[in-house]
């Protein structure tokens, strides 16, 4: 450990995985995240008390991990854009029935079947919630190959926390590139004790069960209401944003992911032509970093958002400032990634 | 000798009790329970063998069968 | 006097929320017995299906968790992937484990997974109030076979034990009825072979339970056992369709 | 310093690999450093190419559309890339495989007859590392020897005389660039 | 034609299907839809040159749509929320194919399994996509079994015009509830001609392909911006809302569907007691009435969305009112329904 | 002199993107050759699947649609319906078919749908870069069988013609190799009595198409063949597994 | 005028078809109505329950917390409603099933023996009509001509004797409000 | 008398129809086309009897036969 090592992001995701003691993986293949799903069965099905499952499909992926999550342990699956709403249904189970579990969305162009070059357009379906009832995910969106390991570690815990799935929201792209990544020592933190709720045959207790179902509406309701407090808990204890450059800027990019790095190349550039960028990364999506938003637009009346997609972030965005300053975007989509100059271009269109 | 006893309260009157009997001692009662089911009763308990043809076939589990 | 039939303790004291004479309680009752008998019930987890036995949580004494409509196969797998020791089961509909399950259920088979499935063939939707299942037969009226079943558009009743028997990663496979006695007895052992298959380690095992849906077939319970003779067995002969030599 | 550069070729050239060792061998020499492939069914048949990014400092965009450096291992490679290398940069090209001249003049080119190199080495799938070798003598990028290092991690296990036959063709593509024996 | 009848909203939907032209269903079995299936079938399996199939799964029924919907022919299929989820992947798949057909949601109380009441939950999977990538429906939200009648006949012309998939949004009551309906004679529209792309054998032209993808990313980016040209089509053009008493109300309540009909009651309710309330009532939910509810912002400084959700359309109508109105929120969750009164004594907080 | 041998009309003139030695490209031909033969290229309409062969719709000179991946039966059942007079065929690998689109197939079959599926079974997922698929043989080494297929966890291979001959609605089903020309005669022949039967209406046809893939199997495409020999044909026997009588 | 009804009983007792019968009734007479079931798996066995309003003007909401009538045909569904009435509201109860007494002493009662005069009629599936005989006679919300309409409407194709004894039923319910032969 | 054309462009260089051709007739040549493979060649085409093995062979329907 602590050792640098090189690695595709989407076997530093499953080394990640691996490490934070996820030890069960199941999934389907889909480009572009088929390293990961390779690195598992690679890893899994040499280790005891592990298991690598070849699901017959994504929707067969997500209930294993359904499963295998009701018996306490730390489980796993990833896919990218078209396999991912194919597991809506059983994402809302889980997030219905609370149990911690680890979802990667590699995400590529859409919609349909779409093109395998990296996107962005989920993010409506990660965050608001693409499957039915209301419930979210608590969505982190990794920018580095360091931060996929990072993340994917965190992600275990926070879902852990909160008794919720957590999801990596990716790209194609993050998941090919390889980056240095360190393997860092991280401290123990105190998680809640699952032998409440886990499914493990009931010797010497009461019998347990998990039924993400009511058909009393109110006592629904009460559920609907006991995960909403979660949500706000989330909301004000986990939000996670990188700033960079927010005091002075003539104009805040706002973006995650693959494209904050790009944009942060902007910010370089456009320094060198005399304008003055600000950047910010949303690190977790959901909770959304709707406070320092807010409290930006105060200051600066003109923000830019980025996204491979047709704008859905923006909506967040949108919603945070309020109405306090110009909200403006710039997309690209189907697979195509937005470039530095580009963004520069569409940012002096702005502060002329 | 054998003896059976019906649950009043779980039983449903669905009869299959009285026709799964190879001594037809089981029938069907008056009374409503207090899900407004005619529950099954039996009759000349003395004929009993403690089959337990009925208790197997009960689908409320409503019956026991004692020997 | 001893008490020679009770409850077993694999079952709890709620009672069922069936409808009279639905074929839904004796199979629970039978797999509770198997627990009991096998002694398994505190290493137990049992699945449930989106199906009138979706409310099998209730029943069934021991760890449970409801899957998804057709997906308990699946979530099975995750369980005993994930706990190899502990006992696993599912319950399903034939909507459930034939119709939208028909991928879960034949690859769970297929890769041998060593649970016990139950699978409640009542050629109906039971729950939904009664729509054609991939088991309904030829000529049956449902909801949405309002003027019979017809093969040519709808297709053959699935024999489901038969299909799945061709899989080579299938330990044990029956199929019992569950309207008289004699039947009932028999439907008993299978079932406890099923789990003694699972509990030997032998793999992937199955019973499908030809059952009575008296309510949305529209007939008295003891109509509809007879009805199920009459029809339902003559399509689906019982027996063993494939066993693990030893625990044969 | 940020070195861009992108390499690209036929599927089986091994773009893919030399992409990697430079990255590798930057990060063993305490650089930040990024490679990225093309991905998907395109591979088939088809070209490949790669990306590297070495830098000093933290990487920003791994997106490069204009790189500093082109490695073009065939034909359709230079066809596709030439245009969008930098001024004043660099086209390393395998002239064994490319016939034709390289249109611009605002950026420097060296012709390496990798092919027929390593095909006279004895190991006709090395021409990759011919390449490499020219390279990193060319720009000291990072040091060869730390290029042997990210060689030997990635053949451990393979057969030693591999990794000897690669290390050969790496030298005497470096061998060519000191020597000038390059037709630019 | 032009009788009145007591329906079923679902069995309403099923014969104003029939009676636009729809002769295809494929459809799977979930509560509180059951009666349009089984409306179908009796309907449909008497016809000819008509089809009605219970597909193997949700997914299964939403392929078939896909491919009947290919050949030219309108077609449609329906569920309540867990099935909806399962078809996201293919909807998705219609949406980039550009194919029309419609698709019902009878929405009940979620996540998970839920319960079987009705609820109004999905709004944010139907509004903004809970499949992959950027796309939309035409998404309708009757509020009476007249108007699932007047929107099922609107939602496959609208398909047609936008070449587009279009889903009525309802929820188990009005699918359960009966009322009297009429099936009006409607005047023609021009619709446009789908010989150009549908696939019924190249016989007499070149041959027609239709492929919901683009490796190519800059090809799939020209395929979503053509999209995203008729949803700004349908946002200028196709915007529908009912308005009741917006000059001089006090607060205006905005809700949709079922939830809408019972703010009519609070409306007369609250006159009574001398407050003066006004609603506005989505009828599209895509293409969204942002127009109205902005301009009546600049008039009325109160809102009160509800909804059987935790607040979902709440969203788009911040983004509307983007700062100009206090918006405030009142939802029922899990199949419970609110009342009038419920309502009012909101209603009477925000106006102390 | 004659022409004898040349590209059928069914085909578009377009280069096939197939990796060299494909069988997919063998197999787009004969198909294009039924249609062909029987004339019927303007009434036709193809689904094609995900999978390597997405791109079918290029190459096949006659309508074409790109089902979402498993879901091409259901896609044709949708055109079937519909345009009940049109020939409608789907072309699928063995992940689309027997993996994700277990379902599908299944059901497609028991209705007995009146289409043709060609299934091309080469015991890999070819376009995601070589990760197991349902027919991939025990001890065959893939992506996700790093150290080949374990039975014991991974389950046998499905024999799919066979699974799907248990089904009553089902006409015709065969399996056919594309390894020697011998064989791609006999193949040729079972596609003809596939459309053969949708043509004369009378009900479901698969034919189960033994292929190669030599980019993920790692061979060249001669060796290819001969593992194809050597390997799949002794588990998955050639032949013809159910017929009509009258197209027989 | 607004009438909201709610009409209760167990599974079998035929719920819902009076109450479709009441609304179909309405809708001939030209009135605004709704009809909405309670529904689900809860109705297996338990008990059903159906809305019914009958307006002069639009309805808005379908939803009644309180009802204006209540027409309980068994004793949960008394159990289940009765707070719910509204202040001087009418019950409307099945004296056969239900032992209990009315708690309330701000609402009407009428009390049908239903079950009794069905079997007494030889009918005993039609002690829902007398039931909605009793109500039509004591409401006048519709004629009871329209509801002969419905019902022959509602049982079309069926047993020209089943409609006779069903329409006996309904004027045996009138007669006992007319003659006051209810014990309220 | 018969005769083969082998289009050099739609060639892969797969070799499968060396292999099928029951002559020996179709080798490899040294030629690269423009994807950059090697085709296949007739040799001694008068030894072609046009059975077309290798036209029913090649995964590219790069093989067209006379006779
Ligand atoms: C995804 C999804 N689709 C449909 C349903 C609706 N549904 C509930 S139970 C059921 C089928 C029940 O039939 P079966 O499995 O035969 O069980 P039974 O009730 O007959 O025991 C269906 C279709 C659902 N809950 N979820
Ligand atoms: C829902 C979904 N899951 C997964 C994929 C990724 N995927 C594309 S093709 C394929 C399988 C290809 O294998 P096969 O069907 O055997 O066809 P082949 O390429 O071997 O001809 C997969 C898993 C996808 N596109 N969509
Ligand atoms: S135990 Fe046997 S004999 Fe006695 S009542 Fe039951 S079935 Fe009849
Ligand atoms: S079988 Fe059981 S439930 Fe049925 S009547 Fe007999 S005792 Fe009652
Ligand atoms: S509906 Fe049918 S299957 Fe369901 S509980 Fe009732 S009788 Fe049993
Ligand atoms: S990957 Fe395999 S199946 Fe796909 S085109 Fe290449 S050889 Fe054929
Ligand atoms: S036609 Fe026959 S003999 Fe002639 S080259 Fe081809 S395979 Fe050889
Ligand atoms: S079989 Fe076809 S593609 Fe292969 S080498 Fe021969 S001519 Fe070329
Ligand atoms: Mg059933
Ligand atoms: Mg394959």
């Amino acid at each position: 450990m602590g050792e640098k090592m090189l690695m595709k992001g989407n076997e530093a995701i499953g080394e990640a995985a691996i490490r934070a003691g996820c030890h069960f993986y199941f999934g389907y293949p889909i480009t572009p995240q088929t390293e990961l799903t390779a690195y598992m069965a690679k890893k899994l099905l040499k280790m005891k008390n592990a298991a690598f499952v070849q699901a017959e499909s994504e929707l067969a992926a997500i209930s294993m991990v359904y499963g295998a999550a009701a018996t306490g342990v730390r489980s796993m699956t990833s896919s990218s854009s078209p396999g991912i709403s194919l597991k809506q249904e059983g994402i809302s189970y889980i997030a219905c029935a609370e149990l911690p579990c680890v979802i990667v969305n590699m995400q590529r162009g859409g919609p349909g079947l779409g093109s395998i070059q990296p996107g962005q357009a989920d993010y409506f379906q990660a965050t608001k919630g693409g499957g039915h009832g209301d419930y979210h995910l608590i969505v982190l969106a990794p920018s580095s190959v360091q931060e996929l390991v990072d993340l994917t570690m965190d992600a275990f815990d926070l879902a852990d926390k909160y008794t919720n799935p957590a999801m990596i929201l990716g790209d194609g792209l993050i998941g090919q590139m390889m980056e240095a990544v360190e393997f860092k020592e991280r401290k123990k933190i105190d998680l809640p004790d699952k032998e409440g709720w886990i499914l493990t045959g009931c010797k010497g207790r009461e019998k347990n069960y998990i039924v993400p179902f009511n058909l009393d509406p109110y006592e629904m309701e009460k559920l609907n209401l006991k995960i909403q407090e979660k949500y706000n808990k989330l909301k004000e204890k986990e939000v996670r944003c990188e700033t960079v450059n927010l005091d002075n800027a003539d104009l805040i990019i706002v973006a995650y992911g693959i494209v904050a790095r790009i944009a942060k190349t902007v910010i370089n550039n456009a320094k060198k032509v005399g304008i003055n960028i600000g950047l910010i990364r949303p690190i977790t999506l959901f909770p959304f970093p709707e406070k320092i938003i807010a409290e930006t637009s105060e200051k600066v009346n003109k923000f830019l958002v980025v996204e491979m997609s047709m704008g859905q972030m923006l909506e967040d965005v949108k919603l945070a400032v309020n109405g306090k300053a110009e909200v403006n975007f710039y997309g690209r989509v189907g697979g195509v990634i937005p470039t530095q100059s580009e963004i520069l271009t569409e940012i002096k269109k702005y502060l002329k | 000798m054998a003896k059976i006893i019906i649950d009043q309260e779980r039983c449903k009157g669905c009869e299959l009790c009285t026709s799964a009997c190879p001594k037809h001692i089981i029938i069907m009662s008056e009374y409503f329970n207090a899900k407004g089911y005619h529950t099954a009763k039996q009759i000349k308990p003395e004929e009993c063998t403690g089959c337990a043809f009925c208790a197997l076939t009960c689908p409320d589990v409503a019956i026991e069968v004692y020997k | 006097m001893k008490k020679v039939f009770e409850s077993p303790k694999s079952l709890t004291k709620d009672p069922f929320t069936y409808c009279p004479g639905c074929h839904h309680g004796i199979a629970h009752r039978l797999v509770a017995e198997a627990l009991d008998e096998f002694g398994v019930r505190e290493k137990t987890i049992g699945v449930c299906p989106v199906g009138c036995s979706v409310f099998a949580y209730v029943f069934f004494n021991c760890d449970m968790i409801c899957a998804a409509h057709g997906r308990a196969p699946a979530v099975a797998t995750g369980i005993k992937r994930a706990k190899p020791d502990s006992i696993v089961f599912t319950y399903q509909g034939d909507g459930d484990l034939a119709s939208i399950g028909t991928a879960e259920i034949v690859h769970t088979a297929n890769r041998g997974e060593n649970i016990t499935v139950i699978f409640i063939n009542n050629a109906i939707y039971g729950m939904t109030g009664g729509q054609m299942a991939p088991t309904t037969l030829v000529g049956q009226v449902t909801q949405t076979s309002p003027y019979g079943r017809d093969p040519k558009t709808m297709g053959y009743p699935i024999k489901v034990a038969e299909m799945l028997s061709t899989l080579k990663g299938v330990a044990y496979i029956s199929r019992v009825a569950l309207s008289k006695p004699a039947y009932i007895l028999k439907a008993k052992k299978a079932i406890r072979k099923a789990f003694q298959t699972q509990i030997e380690g032998k793999g992937f095992s199955l019973v499908e339970v030809l059952s009575t849906c008296p309510t949305n077939w529209g007939l008295s319970p003891i109509e509809a056992n007879k009805w199920l003779e009459e029809n339902m067995i003559p399509y689906y002969p019982l027996g063993e369709f494939k066993t693990p030599e030893e625990v044969s | 310093m940020l070195e861009r550069i992108i390499i690209s070729g036929f599927g089986g050239q091994g773009i893919m690999l030399i992409g990697r060792l430079l990255a590798y061998a930057g990060m063993i020499e305490g650089k930040k450093v990024a490679w990225m492939p093309s991905y998907g069914p395109e591979m088939r048949g088809g070209t490949a190419n790669c990306t590297v990014l070495i830098s000093s400092n933290e990487i920003g965009s791994p997106i490069v559309s204009h790189p500093k450096i082109l490695i073009a291992m065939n034909q359709p490679s230079l066809d596709k890339f030439e245009s969008n290398v930098s001024k004043d940069g660099l086209i390393i090209l395998n002239d064994s495989l490319i016939e034709r001249e390289v249109k611009r003049n605002d950026v420097n080119v060296i012709k390496i007859p990798a092919d027929d190199i390593a095909d006279k080495l004895g190991n006709s799938r090395a021409a990759n590392m011919v390449v490499l070798g020219a390279y990193v003598e060319q720009s000291g990028i990072v040091k060869m020897d730390t290029i042997f290092k990210a060689l030997e991690k990635a053949l451990a296990g393979r057969d030693k005389k591999l990794l000897e036959l690669n290390k050969e063709a790496l030298k005497k593509g470096a061998e060519l660039v000191r020597k000038g024996k390059i037709n630019g």
